[in-house]
């Protein structure tokens, strides 16, 4: 492919600041010795994948995937960390095992074999940045996919019900 | 009555004769196995608050089979019977299972056996159980154990065969399990399972692949499927007649799955009777019998013959070898039975479909005799080991006389059963090596002479070490009541007549009655006795018995010193120090400082004793190194350590479970990608 | 843009999440690892519907929905690591091995 | 508008879940197992318009006949879908009477249970009319969330904790790589129905793409994690034997049936074209599966986890018709499927069976430890053949309703026996049916040959009476295992109606 042309883009000079910060972000996220830091690294790659989704048009998915993570799921990661009382000083030997080698080896042939495969299934064929509006979103999604909203909204309700249950403190036992 | 015209199936009526479906008879035979597991059901349900506990009801159950198989055996006998009917219970597909009852010549002749050995058993059984604290579990068990039989026995397809076939093993675990108190007995009753388990993998492979290349598991559609021709099945045949074979040499105990019956002897008696006469082993042979055309026919699995006869003569040689060493009586019996069954399945490897079922016939009246007479002995004695008995035919003259009718049938002295039988397997052998047998079939025939010769000689032993002597054990040996002597005179007068029913040029009623079935059996029936074979099988088992006689018909202080060889040239090569320094004491220095008088004599005295007791020896080491090398020790291990292997494969592999989900999160990566890889490798 | 540059982000995406799972002890960092491996799925979805130019959008409802779902499970998965560290006082998930073999 | 009536399962049972709510916030503690009367309910009300929708053709006003097609192919109601979603109001039905006397005898939350129990049926009978990759997730999904929290209600038992927190992280794990494998078909195919998707995969010569390989796989291992394949099946001894054991219950039959459907309806229909990567794939992992949970099941000397190792091999048996895939004509093809409905349906009754008597055993014996149900038969003789019938017929042996699905099963491979692969597969297939009969064999042995354990609990729980929700339990099961045994087409009836689902491209 002709990475000059690639360059001239400025959608991609961004995409690949975006993707760059996500990776960063990512790979502390699995690898920072305090684990508040942890879930902070991941609201900023979740940030760049929502930014990432700006550009490519999907801004409904974008928003929600802002709001839903950031604004609720991050927010319960973090009481998770504090109802476990999770270390958050800097001892990366109480978080990571000592097996980091074969993970390592295991992650990277994931990567190789899946990158491998992928790129050369679509090479370099391009993609739209075309807006979906929230309208035509909302009209498949309540008439194409009611059943498994629908059966969404029971896994909600059943993580919540059944998640009571199991987190609350009994007070007789 | 309506006749169907039919040709007989054998070569003895060459003209076209007409087959009976057998009319109201015939129609109603689906009662034979029926009766018997309704009978089953209700000694469980009320058996324990009946008078004799659930006893009555099985015989009568048995008596019924008897009865029905013994009217048929008639009707059969005057008119050919051929009738088969099924009712659907499944459909997969085009597939059709289905539940049917076949009447003909072969099924006949089993219900038959069944019946009346098994009412023989079951009458006899009564008195053997008299006290037994699970006597009524024992009789609803051991009459699913005959109605299973007759289920297989009677099954017009092969899916119904393997479930009567499955129920007999499952039968046979629980009455072989019945003292499950004494380990050893869970032990064999497990062995007994599993291998026959193992083999009927073989049996359900070979159907399946018959069934779905013929399109049906019916029977008469296979067997027509071969009478047309069938490409597709002429095919496959090799392979599938191969695996059914593997599936009746698990059932009927042939080398090397022969493992399970000896130890099977762990059941009460009346179980290995019936066990070893007329049902379980007997079913490998039937159903050799019922596919017969599929070995007989040309272009279809002939070539699995071969190997049918090779494995019959090795069973029925290496077997009867080990009956000789064996203290144990039932064990005498059970290796004897091996033996039997190796005739048998070298008869139907000969393609004598007629011998074979024949000497099934006649050796089910006798075998099941002396396993009644052993269990009468052991029931008065309290032990199985022959060392513990001795001099009994005083105490209980009516168990030694049919006992002795018993050996005799069996060694096949001349008249009783067990003479025609085997006589007419010689015979077999013989035609098959001067035609498509050859040169194994002469060597297999050397080698049937041979088991004749071995047969006659340990059951001489059994006879002499159980009967004569001087008793050696403790309790006091009485006969048996008559609910248990009457069955032994019943089947003893059955196994002096029963080999007259085929009689060849005299009377060839058996061969007609086998032969009443729709397609043909294409084997060869001969024309009149075969004097010269005739002869030579008579006179080797003369001479096992003279030979046996010489050996152990005499007196001695214990049954050890009674059951031993003196051999002075063998013993101190191979085996005992003792005999080392007989050998150099007697053979060696006594002669050299004696005088010449001293070594004359000891020449008169001895020289013939040695001779004996060499041609003894040499037997008795064979069957030595048969059984405790080859049988105990090989065979028993293999399949110790394939169930061993089998258990720490199980063990490493259950620790890949090691309790950290991270690990169960790697593998299920590591597996994922494997997966993708070596599939994008290899294709 | 092409398409290439968003599936070797998702690969990548998802093979440090994969790391993550492997080495972390801390349940809730397997969690987070979890969500990043997600992310990636997101990712694709929503390129590969950008690429196909789906008229019914499949790629971004089916993020939508992973979006959700994966809200529930974390608090399904939350609920349970305190369940787990009330009774043990850790949330490490290498000591989980009362039960194996 | 929306066809009422061919979703009207789905409406009654959603309708259920409310009601169940409602239910458990009015009536006091006590009372708490009218939640569970309103699930069974609402299972049984859910079953009814499944005849009615079978029959339909029959029924005035009911216009139309064979398959329904909802949503532009998401969502279809056929026979497959018919049986399947019987299949799992049935086990949802006999699950739910296994736990209402198994949570009364002890101090758990009932009404959120049953609750939870339902939610999770929900998801499967969603499932088995599921026919594109979203509505298949999600229904998955709603499938496994219940079931991860349900492992751990017995909140207090650290054993019960570690069995949720395995099942739930494997389970998010397998559940991230199937989305991901489902991102790539989306991505190749630009479709997300089943049929879509096979048509784009002959549209676009697909066929030897690696990178469907890869999309494949990782589909698969989302399914296979479900029905505990091996390699995937890691977290199944350990969570069913720390979760309550109603809930292995379920989770080796109804969840695992589930995982079957969602297996069969994505191979047999989206990746229809692609036989020769699925095949194969399914040949290792369904050998793998029947080898290795046999072989460590003959280990195992706790009960529920041998059945845990049992339920893995008997998985492998299950994907042994999908294995040949590759090699079978369109005849053969439908009896592969065949084999594998057959074999679930058939597996249902016989595991729920084997469970049901578990729980009744170790309410008697107080322990799910085999050594100490050593001479059962002399305290509880009609547990100790309810035993008997459920171990052998999961054994396969005949007369009792296991010995037919092997048969079908066999027979679906041997129908191309001219392959060394089929003829392998059998003989790795027998060889395991023997070894299975080993261990089954082992705990009927157990418990009719040994003695009484010395230091056995049994004294102190011998009395108990079993909760009569157990008892009608154990005679469905009981009688299926016998009824199916002697007359399999009862049950084979309904998977013969399921060939239709492969006939139709």
């Amino acid at each position: 492919m002709d990475w000059g042309n690639w360059f001239s883009d400025a959608n991609n000079v961004v995409f690949l600041v975006v993707a760059l910060v996500m990776v960063a972000a990512s790979v502390r996220v699995v690898t920072s010795p305090n684990v508040v830091h942890s879930a902070l690294m991941l609201v900023i790659a979740l940030a760049g994948a929502a930014g990432l989704f700006l550009m490519l048009g999907a801004e409904f998915v974008a928003w929600t995937l802002v709001l839903v993570y950031i604004g609720a799921v991050i927010v319960l990661f973090l009481f998770g960390i504090m109802i476990t009382r999770a270390p958050t000083g800097r001892d990366p030997g109480r978080l990571d095992h000592a097996r980091r080698w074969p993970a390592a080896v295991v992650a990277l042939g994931t990567f190789v074999t899946i990158a491998t495969v992928t790129t050369l299934a679509f090479e370099d064929r391009p993609v739209s940045g075309a807006v979906t509006s929230g309208g035509d979103l909302g009209e498949v999604l309540f008439n194409r996919y009611v059943i498994p909203f629908e059966a969404v909204s029971f896994v909600l309700l059943a993580a919540l019900i059944g998640g009571i249950v199991l987190a609350r403190k009994d007070p007789e036992r | 009555m309506t006749h169907l015209l039919l040709a007989y199936a054998g070569e003895a009526a060459h003209e076209v004769a007409q087959l009976s479906d057998g009319g109201t008879l015939a129609r109603y035979a689906w009662l034979i196995p029926v009766v018997p597991l309704v009978a089953m059901f209700a000694i469980v349900f009320v058996g324990k608050r009946l008078p004799m506990k659930g006893w009555e009801l099985a015989e009568a159950a048995m008596a019924f089979v008897a009865v029905y198989g013994v009217v048929l055996l008639i009707a059969n006998a005057s008119t050919g019977i051929s009738y088969e009917s099924s009712v659907e219970i499944a459909r997969i597909g085009s597939y059709v299972i289905e539940w049917g009852w076949v009447v003909d010549g072969l099924s006949i002749m089993m219900y038959a056996v069944v019946g009346v050995v098994g009412l023989a058993v079951f009458t006899y059984a009564k008195g053997y159980m008299e006290g037994d604290v699970r006597f009524t579990w024992f009789f609803a068990a051991f009459t699913m154990f005959a109605g299973a039989m007759l289920v297989l026995v009677s099954a017009a397809n092969m899916i119904q065969l393997i479930v009567g076939w499955e129920l007999v093993g499952l039968a046979s675990y629980l009455l072989i399990g019945h003292y499950w108190e004494d380990h050893e007995n869970n032990a064999a009753a497990t062995k007994a399972f599993l291998t026959n388990k193992i083999a009927d993998v073989g049996l359900f492979v070979g159907v399946i692949i018959i069934g779905v290349t013929v399109g049906s598991f019916r029977f008469d559609a296979v067997l027509g499927a071969v009478a047309d021709g069938n490409s597709a099945l002429a095919r496959v045949a090799f392979w599938a007649g191969l695996a059914i074979f593997i599936g009746a040499m698990g059932k009927s105990a042939q080398f090397p799955f022969h493992v399970w019956l000896p130890d099977a002897m762990a059941g009460p008696t009346p179980v290995s009777s019936l066990m070893h006469a007329a049902t379980m082993v007997t079913a490998g042979v039937y159903l050799l019998g019922r596919m017969f055309p599929l070995f007989q026919t040309e272009g279809f699995a002939t070539d699995v013959k071969a190997i049918i006869i090779v494995v019959g003569a090795i069973t029925l040689f290496a077997t009867g070898l080990i009956a000789l060493v064996q203290d144990d009586i039932k064990k005498v019996l059970a290796y004897s039975t091996l033996s039997q069954l190796g005739y048998m399945t070298v008869a139907m490897g000969a393609g004598a479909y007629t011998a074979g079922l024949f000497h099934l016939f006649t050796h089910a009246f006798f075998k099941g005799l002396l396993f009644l007479c052993a269990g009468s002995v052991i029931h008065a004695v309290h032990s199985n080991n022959m060392s513990d008995m001795g001099g009994l035919r005083k105490s209980m003259p009516w168990t030694f006389r049919t006992f002795v009718i018993g050996s005799l049938a069996l060694a096949g002295i001349f008249p009783l059963a067990g003479f025609w039988s085997k006589d007419e397997i010689l015979a077999s052998v013989q035609f098959d090596a001067s035609g498509s047998g050859g040169a194994i079939a002469s060597v297999v025939l050397v080698v049937a002479i041979a088991g004749a010769f071995v047969t006659a000689f340990y059951m001489a032993r059994a006879v002499y070490l159980t009967f004569f002597g001087e008793y050696q054990g403790h309790a006091h040996p009485h006969e048996s009541p008559r609910v248990m002597t009457y069955p032994l005179i019943g089947l003893g007068a059955l196994s002096i007549v029963a080999g007259f029913a085929n009689v060849p040029g005299v009377y060839e009623g058996f061969t007609r009655w086998l032969a009443a079935r729709p397609f043909s059996m294409g084997d060869h029936h001969f024309e009149s006795i075969n004097y010269a074979l005739a002869g030579i099988g008579l006179a080797v088992a003369l001479a096992g018995v003279a030979l046996g006689t010489r050996l152990w018909y005499r007196d001695a202080a214990t049954q050890r010193e009674r059951d031993r060889f003196r051999v002075p040239v063998l013993y101190p090569l191979l085996e005992h120090k003792y005999y080392i320094d007989d050998f150099y004491l007697r053979g060696v220095i006594e002669p050299i400082k004696g005088p010449i008088a001293r070594f004359v004599d000891w020449t008169n005295t001895n020289l013939i004793d040695a001779v004996v007791n060499g041609f003894g020896g040499v037997a008795r080491l064979a069957a030595r190194f048969v059984y405790g090398g080859l049988d105990q020790r090989v065979i028993d291990l293999a399949i110790n350590a394939v169930a061993g292997g089998t258990s720490e494969a199980g063990e490493a592999l259950r620790h890949t479970t090691t309790g950290r989900v991270q690990q169960y999160a790697g593998a299920l990566f590591a597996g994922a990608v494997l997966l993708v890889v070596g599939f994008l490798i290899f294709t | 843009m092409i398409i290439n540059q968003f599936l070797v982000l998702a690969a990548l995406l998802f093979s440090i999440g994969i790391y993550g799972v492997l080495v972390r002890r801390n349940a809730v960092l397997v969690l987070l690892s979890i969500e990043l491996m997600l992310t990636a799925v997101n990712i694709n979805l929503v390129a590969f519907g950008s690429y196909i130019q789906d008229t019914l959008r499949s790629g971004q409802v089916f993020a939508l929905f992973v979006i959700t779902v994966a809200a529930a499970e974390v608090g399904i998965g939350l609920a349970i690591v305190v369940l787990v560290f009330r009774n043990r006082a850790s949330a490490n998930v290498d000591e989980l091995d009362l039960m194996r073999w | 508008m929306f066809d009422y009536h061919a979703l009207a399962p789905e409406l009654i049972l959603g309708i259920t879940l409310l009601a169940a709510i409602a239910v458990d916030l009015v009536v006091p503690e006590r009372l708490k197992y009218l939640v569970g009367v309103t699930a069974l309910l609402g299972l049984v009300a859910a079953a009814l318009p499944l005849i009615t929708l079978a029959a339909c053709s029959g029924i005035a006003g009911c216009a139309a006949t064979g398959p329904r097609v909802l949503f532009g192919g998401s969502y279809v109601v056929d026979d497959f879908a018919l049986v399947l979603k019987g299949l799992f109001i049935v086990s949802g039905v006999i699950s739910l009477l296994l736990s209402v006397g198994y949570l009364e005898s002890d101090d758990y939350y009932q009404g959120e249970f049953y609750f939870l129990l339902l939610a999770s049926v929900t998801g499967a009978v969603i499932m088995a009319s599921a026919r594109d990759l979203i509505t298949i997730f999600v229904g998955l999904e709603l499938v496994s969330a219940p079931a991860f929290l349900l492992a751990g209600w017995r909140k207090g038992d650290r054993r019960s904790n570690e069995a949720s927190l395995k099942f739930f992280l494997t389970g998010v794990l397998s559940a991230a790589v199937m989305l991901f494998g489902m991102s790539l078909v989306y991505g190749l195919t630009g479709n997300i129905t089943f049929a879509g998707i096979a048509q784009a995969i002959t549209a676009f010569g697909l066929q030897s793409e690696p990178a469907l390989v890869l999309a494949v796989v990782f589909v698969i291992v989302g399914f296979a994690f479900k029905i505990s394949a091996v390699p995937f099946h890691f977290w199944a001894p350990d969570t069913y034997e720390g979760a309550p054991t109603p809930v292995a219950a379920y989770l080796s039959v109804g969840s695992k049936a589930a995982g079957f459907v969602g297996l069969l309806t994505i191979c047999y229909q989206a990746f229809a074209p692609v036989r020769s990567i699925w095949g194969p794939i399914l040949w290792v992992v369904a050998a793998l599966s029947m080898t290795v949970g046999n072989l460590i099941a003959l280990r195992q000397t706790n009960v529920v986890r041998l059945l845990g190792y049992s339920s893995i091999a008997h998985g492998g048996f299950i994907l042994v018709p999908f294995a040949m895939a590759a090699l079978y004509d369109q005849a053969g093809l439908a009896d592969a499927f065949f084999g594998s409905i057959t074999y679930v349906l058939f597996y249902a009754f016989l595991n729920l069976g084997a469970f049901a008597a578990v729980i009744a055993v170790v309410h008697k014996v107080g322990s799910t430890e085999i050594t100490d149900w050593g001479g059962l038969n002399r305290y509880a003789p009609g547990l100790a053949a309810l035993v008997t019938v459920f171990f052998f017929g999961l054994a396969g042996v005949p007369p009792l309703a296991g010995w037919f699905p092997k048969f079908v099963m066999f027979r679906a491979v041997l129908g191309v026996f001219e392959s060394p692969w089929a003829i392998a597969l059998a003989v790795i297939a027998a060889v395991n049916a023997v070894i299975a009969l080993v261990y089954y064999a082992g705990v009927v042995k157990r418990v009719y040959m040994d003695n009484v354990p010395v230091n056995a609990p049994v004294d102190r729980v011998a009395g108990r009476r079993l909760a009569p929700s157990l008892v009608l339990a154990l005679a469905i099961t009981a009688a299926a295992t016998v009824i199916f045994g002697f007359f399999p087409q009862l049950l084979a009836f309904f998977g013969d109606v399921t060939r239709a689902f492969v006939a139709a491209p």
